[in-house]
């Protein structure tokens, strides 16, 4: 194994790790806003999908990246804002 | 490295930072909100970074960047608006949707860059796999619940078997790529099998184990995200996938306790009919709405009035001392609490003062049925506590065993929560429409472990 | 029937404190636009004066005016001077038509529509408001638990002290229908350890919801669904009389309020059970006729030192809440006149009639 | 001095239903190796019959040979055939040689020794199992209570029914001691709103451990450190009892408790306070002297319809409860008979001794 | 990379994947053995691997080899021995010497490897003034606790200026091993430096406040560690370092938090006199040992049977339900509960009782004085509330106010917890010698307040 | 900076995130345990020991080998035991 896969695997393992201790005891009504904001995380793969644009110069490969780009910028600017839109009812009592 | 890279390196691991705070801080909810908002802020920085990647290497072909430019343009619109459209009953759908783009995003990915080495060969197809899988489950997991797939469970004919055999064509098609460098065609293959295969898994799944669902596919996407991260070989891809692929497995776990249901039960399908858990009493009982003990705390930790209407089975539970020390835990925390006494709850004259006086609960927060029907449209939690006949709107309408009986106007309160055991009648022996009101939620338990609960829960929550 | 004037009787039973009407209810009933006259004094021994009457809007007078000038008449007990009620008057009231026939006719023959609150269908749930028994009833039970008390020469709670540890008393309630569920719930409060029986099953939970512990006998259980229990048979009643000879003896305190619809209430503390309890014992006697030996408003000691106390009429020795809660029945009642299923069902028949009617 | 017979005399003293020895004490006694020696019908009504002293290992025996046979006597109130005490004998009883300093003159010249329980210093914590004040006055604060709820014409608690609505009962006790916080204790559990004033400070905090309401008044706060109120001076009376005399009215139920050792229970409830309460109001008057218009042992009814009850010697009226604790308290305090600064404390002396002794 | 590196790589992961998973079975005492047994498990298998790599790489001189071997036979056996003779109350001096050496260790890494890189030398630096600073300051600490070092606060002269001297000292240092190959001995005068630092810094502090103090200069040791795994570019311990760097430092907040007290305050030292909190309520009174309510409920939660005593104070508080609801919490646990009652507890004949029957306390459960006297030899926690002169063994003894009365023997139980909200006195005026007995622990609070706390604790951490 | 230092500096983070998020609300009781239980963490600082053995020849370098051999076997050898001592006491309730 190359030692750059060595240490990606090693980031992911630590990733993995971060991941199982960040969520505690959650209440349930945080259940879903918490699963909508986690979701919002995976938006990075817009990241991944601006990366990919660098190496791309097929019409074929254009279309792909049309399609990779709309799917990842949903997810990442519809997700966060409706997490936040359920977390609003949390504001404080009225 | 150049210095350039090390920078960005470093703002990558300090979005890493942010989305883990981020999450961190969503598991309370007074920090919630600031949570999702420094999870966007660091999701932001990576955007613009990236962005700085690209101008500074100038290597994208001005189509890609069109491309790229144009899709991610109208993909945040149709985001946005549909995330501020959306009604708060169809949130869950929209997520499962959002979560669908995004594992379609990481499988295309895998189908657009070229594969440098086995690893990406490898990591590619699990990205593709996954992705896809994702991609067409969550599709499914939202039509159930925006009612454009039935809800219910559909059983395909020889499901399990057409599985296996879209296991066995997946598995053909990664042997391919990985050992004989098959190229896009296997790859293709490989998602349309994942493709069927995330179908068919969704589709014997009822409606009610949706949300378990959609969070486990949530933590399928971050996996697919994480391998596309080994493809690109990008770290803020791989830690921020491990990190939602870990988190959302987690997650998953809790929803389903919460249900009281195995995973594996609810991956086997079968259970749940509509979008809320029906509790048969008897024949011809509507669909009611359950709560967990934990979700009525915080409704009544963030209640400015709550109403306790105790009725027989208070007394039945001898639950009167946990019940005072929630309207207690309550009144500490600035909520407005009474009590209102139906003149026949319980079993004989004055049955529920005696048990309120035995708890010490202070005359002035004692009200009756003249002083406290007016305050209830006024209310914010009416929470009705082995109460049941005393409560049941029928009571309005001629032709029952409770007509022309004056009752507490709970169902006029902004909403009722009800702590009882089952949907089990009382005295009358009659159902009570309360139950299925919307605005009602069931805490199905014995009153005073049901109140231990409450009590447990607001202290912890309440700030 | 065009309803004009509300008369209110001085109660001419004997050790009766109760009246008909509080001023509570005057104010009341004077929103529905109706007259109420009241005799002069007819509130006294409930502590209501006639000034408070007038203050809230009836007229005080003579009995002969109340009877001359009232279309309906109110009263807590049959008034013994029943037969100078004219013609055409309606007489409401707890009247026992079905413990005094002899009333029914009486009335019948004068021309007066007579109206008894213990006729009431009380397993309506519209009908709670004018239920009489049992408000009348919960008078009781919380004052025989009081009077039991007092009648203890020891405590009835648990308290260590300096000068020893007394044990709490033990209490035991037989029939644990209104009167029997106060009388434990006030036993209860003052720390007695209390345990009830009843015949019928269902009862036992209600029991239990008041915090006492149950005593179950496996003799003559009862499932019926109206609430109320029916006489025994003769080798019932035998067998339980002696299940309860057994389990008498290791309480303290023992309150009964046993009663059956339209029949004797039935004996559940025989002579044997009495003689087996400790001396200082106190046996309290609500159903009347539960206690062997008991006889209404007295107090007799037996041989072995044990108090046997005969009160049927407790309510009345709490005139003041019995009062206010019957006034309160009789504006219901008085509201529900039009409700034909409820008047025809509490309307006093001569017993021919009643029992025509009940087969 | 050998101890042999410890005699236990019939009380003599009207409507005292208490005995100085119960069976229980017997036991006890017997285990110190002392004979017992009780008349015969001494316990009668307390519901402690004559075998069960025999029972117990005592001796029952007539009057005479009580006298003649024993070393000791123990009794609750100072027999009234005192005469016939040989001398020599040791009397242990509540003798109350401050309230009548005849007594202590006559068993001095008979040569008597006279223990008096009431004389023992309270304040000294190893004395508590002697103390006979606390333990009767426990009881008599618990029956002050139920007589109270007994003779009121209402409910104590609240209680929502089909029938309306009964607020619960407004209870003041005035007095603060032994007998008052268990009366504000009693009348809670029954669940009236109680409200407890007393003219040490120091009892305000007391009250509060009972959950009840305190009246605090400005007037003649005192801080003593014994827990013993002193007499108020002329002024800081009447204050108090025009500041009282505001409060009162808005309560239903009163029960007095004060008192000041050796001196007149002061007045508490003017005739003005009084006359300004609700007809069907209760007053008890358990300090004996609080209430104005009160008599030992009598109900009178105030023209205003105000119910005063003078009941000095409740704890007499629980005879069980009463004689079983004050029996542990003779038992302590025989047991204490070598410890000297008890003993010589509650030895009655003439009255000028004493006089001496105190200042 | 060889596959042998691949795999050592892959089980070092697995290694630190045990540290993380031991420390989060650390946090609750039911699977709190465990997680240190996982913990050691992970640490055998990691010098397991790290010998194999050493026996692989056969670079190691004869001579390393025996030292390296007999210092660590001789370094275990020493490590081994300790801990299993130190007697339990000396164990937080113990784990500060473990702590001291293992800072040593750390620090003679940088000190030992030529470093390769400005990479190992920055790292090479942080790692010796960290280790050195964590050596002398965790030897003082253990110092302090054992009694060889004066507990009490210990002000040196100018200390302020010395420190900033030596920090002086130590950038110069720094700057000439870094800046200007300053080599072997400049990285000694900045180890030098540190160490007088590090006395410099713990000296001032009392002894109450020195287990903060360890768990700080714990932490240190894992970011030393963490530097120490940059210099020799192992992953292992750079994972390792900086997980104990961080749950070090959010355990010494924990800490810190639980005794109320700011960590700057503790830095800043001159608090805390002794082994034991002392707070004084009057002239002469002893020391006491004072425990949280979270300890309490722990101790309390797996008690086989637990004496509770209430007096005045409970009365006071009103906090009759709140003790009834602890013991029915505990009954449902499976501990065995009573309720003492003295006779003369609370202010007037029958106060107890009168409280608990109002709270339903079932009457099984009450027992007077004769009753539970005896059996307070077996009893592991008697549990006193709100009560003071019927708990006073001064009772025993002639010549002051309670001499002659009888008391509840609760110094006879395996320990007392006392709950009350000073060392303030009783009806009786007089201090309690209950109070300063090693058995017992006081409880600060009102009782109600208290009483609520241990309900929470014994339901959050009873498994 | 070197590609090997970057990847060293992210599984850095990650370990620090990872120790931040493995603390939860612990009772005081497990407070000194835990404190002790990560105190016997560190002593992984033994292979590092052990690592540095490889690149040693000088006789003041086997003394300084010996010495931290020696430190750091008596940390994680004696760490664990007195963790594992304090930890007994945890056993389920005689
Ligand atoms: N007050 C009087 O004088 C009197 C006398 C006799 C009859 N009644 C009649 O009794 C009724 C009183 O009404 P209500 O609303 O108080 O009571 P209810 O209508 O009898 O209903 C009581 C409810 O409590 C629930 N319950 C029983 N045990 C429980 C437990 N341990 N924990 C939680 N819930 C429990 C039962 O539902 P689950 O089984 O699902 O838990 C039941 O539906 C009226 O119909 C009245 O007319 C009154
Ligand atoms: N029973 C009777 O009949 C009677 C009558 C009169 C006098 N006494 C005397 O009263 C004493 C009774 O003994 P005891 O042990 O029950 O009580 P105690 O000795 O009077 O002590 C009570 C303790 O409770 C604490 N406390 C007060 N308020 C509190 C609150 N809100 N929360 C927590 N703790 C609180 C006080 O300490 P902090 O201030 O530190 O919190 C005080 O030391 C005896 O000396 C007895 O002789 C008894
Ligand atoms: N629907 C309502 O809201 C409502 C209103 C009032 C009363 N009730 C019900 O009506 C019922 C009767 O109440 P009540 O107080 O008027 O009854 P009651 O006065 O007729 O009798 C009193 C009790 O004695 C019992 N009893 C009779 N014979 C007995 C025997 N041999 N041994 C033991 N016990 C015997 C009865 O079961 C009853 O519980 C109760 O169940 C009460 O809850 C219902
Ligand atoms: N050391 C002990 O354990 C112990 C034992 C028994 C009693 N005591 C204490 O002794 C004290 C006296 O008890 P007692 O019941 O025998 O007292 P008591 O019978 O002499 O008097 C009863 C109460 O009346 C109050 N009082 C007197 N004059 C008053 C006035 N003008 N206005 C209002 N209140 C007035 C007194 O303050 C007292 O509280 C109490 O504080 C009690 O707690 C202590």
């Amino acid at each position: 194994m190359s030692p750059l896969l060595l240490a990606d695997l090693t980031v992911f393992t630590l990733g993995l790790l971060v991941g199982f201790e960040v969520i505690s005891k959650v209440p349930a009504t945080l259940h879903t806003p918490l699963m909508s904001g986690a979701n919002a995380i995976h938006g990075v793969v817009l990241v991944g999908v601006m990366l990919l644009a660098a190496t791309i110069s097929t019409p074929a490969g254009y279309a792909l990246l049309f399609v990779a780009a709309f799917f990842a910028a949903m997810n990442v600017a519809g997700g966060y804002v409706v997490t936040d839109r359920m977390l609003a009812m949390f504001r404080s009592r009225s | 490295m150049s210095a350039f890279d090390t920078v960005v390196h470093l703002i990558y691991l300090l979005c890493a930072t942010a989305f883990v705070l981020g999450l961190h801080l969503m598991n309370a909810p007074a920090t919630a909100r600031r949570g999702n908002q420094v999870s966007a802020a660091g999701m932001g920085l990576a955007i613009l970074v990236t962005l700085a990647v690209l101008i500074q290497g100038q290597e994208i072909s001005p189509y890609a960047a069109w491309a790229l430019g144009l899709g991610t343009a109208a993909g945040a619109v149709a985001g946005l608006v549909a995330a501020r459209r959306v009604r708060m009953t169809a949130m869950p759908q929209l997520v499962s949707l959002f979560n669908a783009v995004g594992g379609g995003a990481a499988a295309l990915i895998a189908l657009g860059e070229r594969p440098a080495s086995t690893q990406a060969e490898v990591t590619g197809v699990l990205d593709v796999l996954i992705g896809a899988l994702t991609f067409s489950g969550s599709l499914i997991a939202s039509g159930k619940l925006a009612g454009r797939v039935p809800g219910r469970p559909i059983v395909v004919p020889y499901g399990r078997w057409i599985s296996l055999g879209l296991a066995v064509v997946a598995a053909v098609m990664a042997v391919l790529v990985v050992g004989f460098d098959g190229g896009v065609w296997a790859l293709a293959g490989a998602a349309v099998s994942a493709l069927a295969a995330g179908v068919l898994l969704t589709l014997p799944i009822g409606g009610a184990d949706m949300p378990v669902v959609i969070s486990l596919l949530n933590a399928c996407t971050g996996t697919a995200v994480a391998m596309a991260g080994f493809v690109l070989e990008s770290t803020p891809l791989i830690i921020a996938g491990a990190l939602v692929g870990a988190a959302g497995a987690i997650l998953t776990k809790l929803m389903a306790d919460a249900m009281n249901r195995p995973i594996s039960a609810i991956m086997a399908g079968g259970y749940g009919t509509g979008d809320a858990i029906a509790v048969a009493a008897g024949a011809g009982s509507a669909p009611v709405r359950e709560i967990t003990a934990d979700d009525a705390a915080i409704q009544l930790a963030y209640a400015g009035r709550v109403v306790i209407v105790p009725g027989y089975g208070l007394a039945a539970a001898q639950a009167q001392h946990e019940a005072v020390a929630l309207a207690q835990a309550l009144t500490s925390h600035g909520v407005e609490v009474v009590y209102a006494i139906h003149p026949v709850a319980g079993r004989m004259p004055g049955h529920m003062n005696v048990l309120l006086a035995e708890a010490n609960a202070p005359y002035e927060q004692l009200q009756d049925l003249e002083e406290s029907n007016p305050a209830f449209p006024r209310t914010d939690v009416a929470l009705v506590i082995g109460a049941n006949d005393v409560t049941n709107p029928a009571a309005r309408r001629p032709g029952n065993p409770v007509s022309g009986m004056p009752i507490l106007d709970v169902d006029r309160a902004r909403s009722v929560i009800v702590i009882k055991r089952s949907l089990g009648h009382g005295y009358a022996g009659i159902d009570n429409e309360l139950y299925s009101d919307p605005r009602t939620a069931m805490l199905f338990a014995d009153a005073k472990a049901g109140l231990n609960a409450l009590v447990a829960g607001v202290s912890a929550y309440a700030s | 029937m065009s309803m004009t004037t509300v008369g209110v009787l001085r109660e001419t039973a004997g050790r009766e404190r109760r009246v008909a009407m509080t001023p509570d209810g005057v104010v009341r009933l004077r929103r529905t636009g109706v007259r109420v006259l009241v005799e002069a004094g007819a509130g006294r021994s409930a502590w209501f004066d006639d000034p408070a009457y007038v203050e809230a809007g009836a007229d005080v007078g003579s009995r002969e005016q109340v009877y001359a000038e009232s279309d309906i008449l109110v009263v807590v007990r049959p008034p013994d001077d029943i037969a100078a009620l004219p013609a055409g008057r309606t007489l409401i009231g707890l009247l026992d038509p079905l413990g005094d026939p002899g009333l029914a006719e009486t009335l019948a023959a004068q021309g007066v529509t007579a109206i008894s609150l213990d006729l009431l269908p009380r397993t309506l749930s519209r009908a709670q408001p004018l239920d009489a028994l049992t408000s009348q009833a919960n008078v009781a039970g919380y004052k025989a638990a009081l009077l039991a008390a007092e009648a203890y020469g020891g405590f009835f709670p648990m308290l260590v002290t300096a000068a020893g540890t007394s044990r709490p008393a033990q209490v035991l309630v037989l029939g644990a229908g209104v009167a029997g569920l106060q009388a434990i719930a006030t036993a209860r409060r003052l720390g007695a350890q209390v345990t009830g029986y009843d015949v019928r099953e269902a009862a036992q939970a209600d029991i239990a919801s008041t915090g006492a512990l149950v005593l179950a006998l496996s003799d003559a259980v009862q499932n019926g669904s109206d609430g109320y229990a029916s006489a025994l048979t003769g080798d019932e009643a035998a067998s339980q009389l002696h299940s309860l000879a057994q389990a008498v003896p290791r309480f303290d305190v023992v309150i009964t309020t046993a009663k059956v619809p339209g029949g004797r209430s039935p004996l559940l503390v025989s002579a044997e059970a009495l003689d087996a309890m400790r001396p200082g014992s106190v046996v309290l006697d609500l159903g009347g006729g539960n206690v062997a030996g008991s006889a209404p408003d007295t107090r007799v000691v037996t041989g072995h030192g044990v108090t046997v106390i005969g009160a049927p009429n407790l309510a009345s020795t709490v005139p003041v809440a019995a009062s206010t809660a019957y006034a309160r029945n009789v504006v219901a009642a008085l509201g529900a006149l039009d409700d034909d299923e409820l008047v025809s069902a509490m309307t006093v028949r001569p017993l021919h009639d009643l029992d025509k009617e009940r087969r």
